[in-house]
């Protein structure tokens, strides 16, 4: 199944809704596609709903830590949500918590920034 | 005991396929899905360093992993005839990585060793690497 | 060209393990559903073959398959070595059976060729048995 | 997933509907039960619903053939209805649907049956 992402621009902000599975393949393309959106629209915080992930590892962590290190030049914000267990796991394992925001639902995410 | 073993070539997409083969292999003992699922990560972060790492994304190369289980464990093995590791105890820390430019986050024997019973790493320069997983259950 | 190769042991709950593994090996080929279930049913009577037939369900023996596939067909080879069949020409006739009483119902090969675009079956008394089957993509 | 059956009685005949995997592991045991059950309450027809059944190969004919085998002493039937595509293809080579009855709906089935 790889990865499937739909994504959405609302107010500087891109929200990337995640299904199918985050390893060193599916993140390839997805890379390069994120960061020639996040030019194109002047992004400065990422949304990312978990929800329909089913699968992430290091790899995929690789990807979020990349993104924040783009965004906190522009002090933008990454903020994560819906995780199901599997991937919070991995999540609370690398500290990504630590530079990222958690939040539990979208809705959540949207207040948070503002964007709602 | 049962046993499996296979061997692919080092191709990102076939992560994905050694990550289901294993997980099939496995369905059989009924295992709770946290279980499955580390199992799941531990193949992926293993072959995915024999594939940008030990064969520097050169695909013409094969990995090797083997999975067997009995009534008390499962035993995993990732095989790679690659360049091999220097100083394995640097590899091993948080956040080390050779690959800093390509994004990766140096997280992979981290992540490996939190969700097996036992890690082992034995590896050569110029003769590969084998990582050891030992799950009970 | 994409490869790969499984080794397994002659158990029954692994013909399922091997029809995922070789389903999960395909996805990136982005193949029909109906292309993908007939490989699926070539793997799982060839390798319930070398089990009841080839090694007599001693579940102490090893299986071998291969695939590979490249930009015209896919490559699919399952290898035993059991006890091989003495006359081939027979075995593959619709109905035919050399195991009656446990129900079988001697329509592997049947299903096997039709499901195929090319299949081979080389096989050696004593000495095992291969079956070598070609899908054109 | 393997294969999960649900078994009902009614009137002399048994409904079968199989969810999952028909090969010869999951027939193994499957066959045991059915044939227990036939015994114990005196079964003439078989009705097998396969709306379910991602997968099958000659191991679950042979089954099938088994059951006619035993059912046709007793002039009793074997009604298969709700296949799919994949499930359809092997049924129709096999020439099952010689010694079979095969319905689209398992309505159809208990109508044909007179068990509605
Ligand atoms: N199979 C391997 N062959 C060669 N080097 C490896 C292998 N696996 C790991 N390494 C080395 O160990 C380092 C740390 O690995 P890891 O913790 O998985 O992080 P990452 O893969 O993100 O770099 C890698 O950067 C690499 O230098
Ligand atoms: N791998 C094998 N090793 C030995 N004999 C085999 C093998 N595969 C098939 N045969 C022989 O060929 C016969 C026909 O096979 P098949 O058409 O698959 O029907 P079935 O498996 O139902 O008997 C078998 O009964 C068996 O005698």
């Amino acid at each position: 199944m790889a990865l499937n992402v739909h994504l959405v621009v609302k107010k500087g902000s891109l929200f990337i809704k995640l299904v199918g599975e985050m390893d060193q393949h599916t993140t390839e393309n997805f890379k390069l596609r994120l960061i020639e959106l996040m030019d194109k629209y002047s992004i400065k915080n990422l949304i990312f709903n978990m929800k329909d992930l089913s699968f992430i590892d290091s790899s995929g962590i690789g990807l979020l830590i990349g993104r924040y290190n783009q965004v906190k030049t522009k002090d933008g914000e990454i903020v994560i949500c819906e995780l199901n267990n599997n991937v919070e796991r991995v999540v609370m394992l690398s500290g990504l918590y630590k530079i990222c925001v958690i939040k539990d639902t979208e809705r959540d995410a949207k207040w948070y920034l503002g964007v709602a | 005991m049962n046993k499996m073993e296979v061997f692919f070539s080092s191709r990102t997409e076939n992560i994905i396929f050694i990550r289901a083969a294993v997980v099939s292999f496995l369905l059989n003992l009924d295992l709770e899905v946290a279980i499955l699922n580390e199992i799941k990560t531990v193949v992926s972060e293993a072959v995915t360093n024999s594939i940008v790492h030990g064969y520097e994304s050169d695909p013409l190369n094969v990995i090797n992993v083997k999975c067997s289980y009995d009534k008390e464990e499962i035993m995993l093995e990732v095989i790679d005839q690659g360049i091999g590791i220097n100083d394995v105890k640097q590899a091993k820390r948080p956040m080390f990585t050779t690959k800093k430019n390509e994004e990766r986050s140096g997280l992979g024997f981290t992540i490996m060793e939190a969700f097996s019973d036992e890690l082992l790493v034995e590896s050569i320069v110029g003769e590969g690497t084998t990582i050891k997983c030992i799950k009970k259950i």
